[in-house]
């Protein structure tokens, strides 16, 4: 252990080594160990070690800190920081990832691409937003964004011989591309204003400027839409439709949750720790970009047939909700923001484990039609639709409401009544159109006969989400507890 | 005095191959025109004493990503390309709003050396002789010193590409 | 430390650089020439680093410039790689003869 | 500890076992496990209050903390007090007649696990609206029976491609959730707390608002939402087409119960509304006129279950006139009875219905006195308890309301009466068209089995004798009774307009059938007018329906001004034509539109903070 790399710096890196080496790990035994497809299915235990390995390293770093009675642990020369906040998403990252990957295996082979690499991109993706989570310092988090995007852009053009995958990946490849270099410009101008690239210097030379300064401005527009872009909040939003709709299933269930999540913790990061100084610049325009995502959001959700799509644009609005909580900018919207995140990761996923696990030979099972009579086909799984649908419209006593309701509240106490009444207005609308699945689920008659064809990792995967989504709902205390330590600052 | 005139001539020819860049019909002439405008900015690299992002730029982003560019235009078919319709007849807008862009920034920027005032402390005049020579050892020495965690992602996000590129443009994987 | 050229400049020319970028993704029709318009934004924030750098007599704008670069690269690798997918299931590169997915 | 939570969670396992294991379990099993889940509530209910009385204090049952954020804590908690324990009576009572009327009515029907499942779920989630001890359990028993009212709506909806109708019914009940979500913040923000006990106690400490105030903007988003799960003016014209549902689903949900919700919410803030007499006001207004309207509307419709579904309407808004009258017992009485004469209604319309083989329309129906004797009698209990004829049970409460509606102000009171009239006129105009004069039909008449002439006579006896229930002095420990107003000469009058009413219908539709017809003609603008219930569907449509659905296109179709973003990025005019002249969308599929939207949004942010960094 040298000066530069220390037992801290090791102990905050262990998770992001251990998703790493088992990303690498799974690179080069689906090379040797198992060339035949059949025995791919194994690799899944390679991604379940990885996780429970970096799974261990954070809940070391959880005690540790707990332990300590510190609030935060930095490494790499103020580089890396480990805090309630970066715990926080990262566990809800271990979560996204090990669901996605339990859905994933015979999704895959359906599609005629269940390679190894896949579950590889899914760590090593998840290691990038460790480095989102965790990052404090600005080269860091460029280079985690870039490897968390780089996995996606390959990830949702998978299906290789799908031009409708093609097209997603290339359209999300050149909009991310196009929104990074905004982004990277910027962060040079944040770096020229501080002569720093570490957050915690940039905000002390931020808050010593004029907040007019033009410069400042256009160094915080510039990065606020390379953030939007990222959260998919309007007008920066036009490629998640696409992409969520080209992007294999499964590729969309973790760019929905484990991207937006990445992205939402980056964006706290930077607009709570070095531009916390010019709120009054940059919070018309999160208010704009929120209010503009509700209403683009719910209005278009309502027209659309196709559920990734629909899922598209509701997950466009529950941007728009968290910018919310950041606008009210107080502690129980910041903690608003965290619960959002939660019970939005498992209650999307299960909504898309559904589609999921309709997919078959001969059935995509992304139109609301194909739900059609899914009551009688498989009630189990009917039942977790309909739980995740009324999470997802913020109804009680699922887990999305507790989410809403901290985001209401903390506007409420900031002051904002119009937000919370249009918040409010747009909660009404989006019921509706996420009924029109429930009842497509329930009332109409299946189309096809086929029986679901179902694997034990889909099955554990649909308990998971559906525990999750249910019990943060009904015992929400234990959650906010956990959310309520992740508050920056 | 010298300095500046590198500085017009450098300048002059990354704005003269970017305006080509988009300009030039053919993709290839694109291409080439884009290596021009790279090899201004290695040489403004050089001007400002950034001897290694220099070599960077020529090896790396000339020598290896624009290579990598023309390789793939020759890979699919040209011919498409030459017939590429250019401008729209309504580009008016998407002028307007680059030109809003330019504005606003030259706004900004003209403002004046006011704009600039660095933090106090934040140049760091001890190791001035940084900037006049050296540079490329300090850079090495940072790099696996304060910056070892970013060039250790970098190595993933190479590996990343490997994979990716493996997957995607490989028949049979 | 005296210098003939102002910051100023080099940010000026950086601007019109990315403007530039920006432009040419906008109007070209040609997907790899779209993809090559990044690159220009991006050697624009290259160059403001490098002239911040300069400024305040720092290497952390050139380590960032580096890793722009890195990211650059890797991005154009997997970038060309899908671009040449849809080459393949399309037999166009005209950017917006791929635009099944909407509405 | 009396275990409420037994009472709702019953139906519940109702609904797990059939909607898990109903698809392949036997109907006999479906049935067993449906009705007995709700007997066993009923049950449960019935000991629970007899262990309680006298019950004169709430009796409540925290059970666990669901959130708690610094001195905020709202809990997973039951109470039971006296307005509930007639509330929980009539949803187990009334709910569980019609479970048993369902198994016979739904007999030959596809999906018979699934209808019951989902009968169960709806009692489930009534019981915990009934049961909460705060507004946001409340909130999610009323989202629970919303949701399940739409589901079994849906049970026909394919059939009848009614989905239009479902849709209207789905945004109306958007707006009155919108209206009751805010009202509940507002609550906890004036308040600090949403449970029901410290709500009542602050608000009971505050003035009485005499000019609007906050409990005024609180109590009138209760009754928006009230009025849209209750069907009132202006959000009632879901309730009709809800009738697309099964019959049981008519009487269960869009009569007895779940309509009432918003009667028994309004009734629950009580101390509030008493604070705001403004909001009062509004409501009584709303009710008057919605029981006008509707009412009128009823007089000339010729499908059986329409008739009565306007009736509901029309009855609920007499329930609020008595709420909005300061009369809260009234009200509630008026539900209670109400919950049994109309359910009586539609069953007996469902028999009627089931005897002619799914034939609705009166003019298709007659002389059915005969052929189903047991449902024209039982029918004709509730008729005359609906007319208010003495000493059937609907005198009592109507009573009660337009005497409360007189002291408040006498011209509802007249108002009250004429609608009374009209009331007594349209029920018994259907009776009359259906069991009167000859068989219009083809199809053969037959008697229902017993399972279903059972709760029809259950239900028979209870319209007639449910009157001497006197339940607004039961409620006096909630709503403490004013002086009485009695007044003989007001009665006789209510009275003789119901009679005049039943009167009319007999000359109209027994006596002399060719003058309705010659009467209708006479008055062609206003026959059309009401034929048509005021066009008012059309106009939401237009209004409402349309106008949401249009701005969802044209976010994702380019229709605010053409040319704008694909014009300077495609050269407009080649692509235009080849689409036909289609407006394109806005979500083009075009990256460089999307990046242009990317740009421009950039450009946007950069002018606001110039212009507002500028200013300062």
């Amino acid at each position: 252990m040298s000066q530069y790399y220390t037992a801290t710096d090791h102990f905050v890196l262990v998770p992001a080594i251990m998703l790493a080496l088992f990303g690498c790990a799974i690179l080069l035994f689906d090379f040797w160990v198992f060339p035949e497809p059949k025995q791919r299915k194994w690799l899944l235990a390679f991604l379940a070690l990885g996780e429970a390995f970096a799974g261990y390293g954070l809940w070391q770093q959880h005690t540790y800190i707990a332990g300590q009675g510190i609030a935060e642990l930095t490494a790499f020369q103020g580089s890396l920081v480990v805090d309630g906040f970066s715990l926080f998403f990262n566990w809800m990252f271990i979560a996204a990832a090990s669901i996605v990957a339990l859905m994933s295996y015979r999704y895959l082979e359906v599609e005629g691409e269940h390679h190894g690499e896949y579950y590889s991109l899914i760590l090593l993706a998840q290691c990038g937003m460790y480095f989102l989570a965790s990052g404090a310092d600005l080269i860091t988090l460029f280079v985690g964004l870039e490897l968390m995007a780089l996995c996606f852009y390959i990830m949702v053009g998978f299906l290789r011989s799908d031009k409708r995958s093609n097209e997603a990946a290339m359209k999300y490849l050149l909009l991310g591309g196009f929104s990074s270099g905004f982004l990277a410009y910027g962060f040079s101008l944040l770096y020229g204003l501080s002569g720093s690239t570490k957050l915690s210097e940039i905000g002390v030379a931020i808050a010593r400027r004029d907040p007019a300064d033009p410069v400042l401005l256009l160094a915080m527009v510039t990065t606020t839409v390379g953030l939007l872009f990222k959260i998919s909040a309007v007008p920066f939003h036009m490629w998640a439709p696409d992409a969520y709709e080209g992007a294999p299933t499964t590729v969309t269930a973790y760019l929905s949750v484990g991207s937006k999540a990445a992205s939402i913790a980056f964006l706290l990061r930077i607009f709570l720790g070095p531009l916390a100084s010019a709120r009054a610049a940059w919070e018309p325009l999160l208010v704009f970009a929120a209010i503009a995502s509700l209403t683009v959001g719910n209005l278009a959700a309502i027209s659309q047939h196709n559920i990734k799509r629909l899922l598209a644009y509701s997950s466009i609005s529950h941007a728009g909700y968290m910018l919310l909580g950041l606008v009210a900018g107080n502690e129980t919207g910041i903690k608003g923001v965290a619960v959002y995140v939660l019970v939005y990761t498992f209650t999307n996923l299960g909504v898309f484990l559904v589609i999921v696990a309709l997919r078959r030979e001969g059935l995509v099972g992304d139109n609301i039609d194909d739900l059609a009579g899914l009551m009688h086909k498989s009630p189990g799984y009917a039942l977790l639709m309909l739980i995740c649908l009324l999470s997802l419209a913020g109804i009680p006593p699922t887990a999305g409401f507790i989410g809403k309701y901290y985001i209401f509240l903390s506007l409420i106490q900031a002051g904002r009544y119009v937000l919370a009444a249009a918040a409010a207005l747009y909660v009404a609308v989006a019921i509706y159109y996420y009924f029109r699945i429930v009842r497509s689920m329930f009332m109409s008659d299946a189309e096809d006969a086929g029986a679901m064809e179902t694997t034990f990792g889909v099955r554990v995967a649909a308990a998971l989400t559906g525990l999750g989504t249910l019990g943060i709902g009904i015992f929400p205390e234990p959650f906010l507890r956990f959310a309520g330590q992740s508050l920056i600052r | 005095m010298l300095d500046t005139i590198f500085f017009y001539l450098f300048a002059l020819l990354t704005l003269l191959g970017a305006v080509l860049t988009i300009t030039r019909r053919s993709a290839v002439h694109s291409a080439i025109s884009l290596i021009v405008s790279l090899v201004g900015v290695a040489g403004l690299f050089l001007l400002q004493r950034a001897e290694f992002l220099f070599a960077v730029q020529i090896v790396l982003y000339i020598g290896g990503i624009m290579l990598l560019f023309l390789f793939v235009i020759m890979l699919v078919n040209l011919d498409r390309a030459e017939r590429e319709r250019q401008f729209s007849k309504a580009w008016w807008l998407a002028l307007a709003c680059v030109v809003g862009v330019g504005a606003e920034i030259a706004y900004f920027l003209t403002k004046g050396p006011a704009a600039f005032q660095f933090p106090p402390g934040a140049a760091s005049p001890g190791v001035a002789s940084a900037a006049a020579g050296g540079n490329v050892e300090r850079l090495a020495d940072a790099l696996f010193s304060e910056y070892l965690l970013p060039f250790e992602m970098a190595s993933l996000l190479l590996l990343v590409a490997v994979v990716g590129s493996v997957i995607l443009a490989k028949k049979r994987i | 430390m005296t210098t003939a050229v102002p910051l100023s400049w080099y940010l000026i020319l950086s601007a019109i650089l990315f403007g530039l970028g920006v432009a040419g993704f906008v109007f070209r029709r040609n997907i790899i020439t779209v993809f090559m318009s990044i690159e220009l934004m991006l050697n624009a924030v290259n160059l403001s680093f490098v002239a911040f750098s300069y400024q305040l007599r720092q290497t952390d704008g050139h380590i960032y410039t580096f890793f722009v670069m890195v990211v650059a690269a890797a991005e154009a690798a997997v970038g060309l790689a899908i671009i040449l997918t849809v080459f393949k299931n399309r037999a166009t590169l005209e950017i917006d003869e791929v635009s099944d997915l909407k509405n | 500890m009396q275990h409420l939570w037994l009472i709702p969670t019953l139906p519940l396992a109702g609904f797990l076992v059939n909607g898990l294991a109903g698809r392949r379990a036997s109907k006999t099993f479906v049935n067993a496990v449906a009705i007995g889940s709700v007997f066993l509530a009923f049950l449960w209910t019935v000991k629970t209050l007899f262990a309680l009385a006298p019950l004169e204090t709430p009796h409540i049952e925290r059970y666990f903390t669901w959130i708690a954020s610094g001195d905020l804590r709202i809990g997973f908690d039951f109470a039971v007090d006296r307005l509930s324990a007639v509330m929980l009576m009539v949803v187990t009572g009334v709910g569980l007649l019609i479970h048993i009327y369902a198994a016979g009515y739904m007999a030959h029907e596809g999906g018979y696990y699934r209808f019951f499942a989902f009968l169960n779920l709806f009692m489930f989630f009534m019981l915990v609206l009934v049961l909460a001890a705060n507004y946001l359990l409340l909130f999610v028993g009323w989202e629970g029976v919303g949701l399940c009212s739409y589901l079994l709506i849906g049970f026909y909806f394919l059939r009848k491609s009614a989905a239009d109708a479902g849709k209207k019914a789905f945004i109306v009940n958007r707006i009155g959730d919108f209206g009751f979500s805010l009202a509940v913040f507002l609550i906890f923000v004036a308040f600090g707390t949403l449970d029901f006990g410290q709500v009542f106690a602050k608000a009971a400490s505050l003035p009485v608002e005499h000019t609007a105030g906050l409990l005024t903007a609180v109590c009138l988003l209760l009754m928006l939402g009230a009025a849209g799960k209750s069907a009132q003016v202006p959000l009632y014209v879901w309730l009709p087409d809800a009738m697309e549902g099964p019959t049981p689903v008519s009487a269960l949900i869009h009569a007895a119960t779940m309509v009432t919700a918003g009667v028994y919410m309004v009734a629950r803030s009580a101390t509030l509304f008493t604070r705001a007499p403004l909001a009062l006001d509004v409501v009584a207004l709303i009710g008057l006129f919605t029981a006008v309207l509707a009412a009128s509307i009823g007089l000339v419709q010729n499908d059986i279950k329409k008739v009565f579904a306007y009736s509901t309407v029309s009855q609920l808004g007499y329930m609020f006139l008595g709420l909005g009258a300061g009369a809260f017992s009234a009200g509630i009485f008026h539900l209670v009875t109400h919950a049994f004469f109309k359910a009586l209604l539609f069953l007996g319309a469902g028999s009627v219905i089931h005897a002619l083989s799914g034939e609705q329309d009166l003019r298709q129906m007659g002389g059915l006195r005969s052929k189903i004797p047991v449902t024209f009698w039982t029918m004709l209990c509730a008729a005359v308890a609906i007319a208010g004829v003495p000493p059937f049970s609907g005198f009592y409460s109507k009573d009660e309301i337009l005497l409360a509606a007189h002291h408040h102000a006498p011209w509802m009171y007249w108002v009250g009466v004429i609608t009374a009239g009209m009331t007594a006129f349209y029920v018994f105009r259907a009776m009359f068209m259906a069991f009167f004069g000859s068989y219009r039909g083809r199809a053969h008449a037959h008697e229902s089995p017993l399972v279903m002439t059972a709760p029809l006579m259950a239900l028979a006896a209870l319209s007639l004798a449910g009157g001497k229930i006197d339940v607004p002095r039961i409620l006096e420990p909630v709503f403490p009774r004013g002086e009485a107003h009695h007044s003989p000469a007001l009665v006789a009058i209510s009275v003789g307009a119901g009679f005049a009413g039943i009167a009319l219908a007999w000359l109209l539709y027994v006596v002399r059938p060719a003058l309705a017809g010659a009467l209708a003609e006479r008055t062609g603008f206003l026959y059309r007018l009401l034929y048509g219930k005021y066009f008012l569907d059309e106009i939401y449509d237009a209004l409402v329906v349309r106008p949401i659905e249009r701005v969802s296109r044209v976010l994702l179709w380019r229709g605010m001004d053409v040319g704008l973003i694909d014009g300077a990025v495609n050269g407009a005019g080649n692509r235009a034509q080849g689409i036909g002249g289609v407006l394109r969308k806005l979500q083009s599929g075009y990256i460089r539109s999307y990046a242009v939207w990317v740009l421009a949004g950039a450009v946007l942010m950069l002018v606001t903070v110039a212009l507002a960094g500028g200013g300062r």
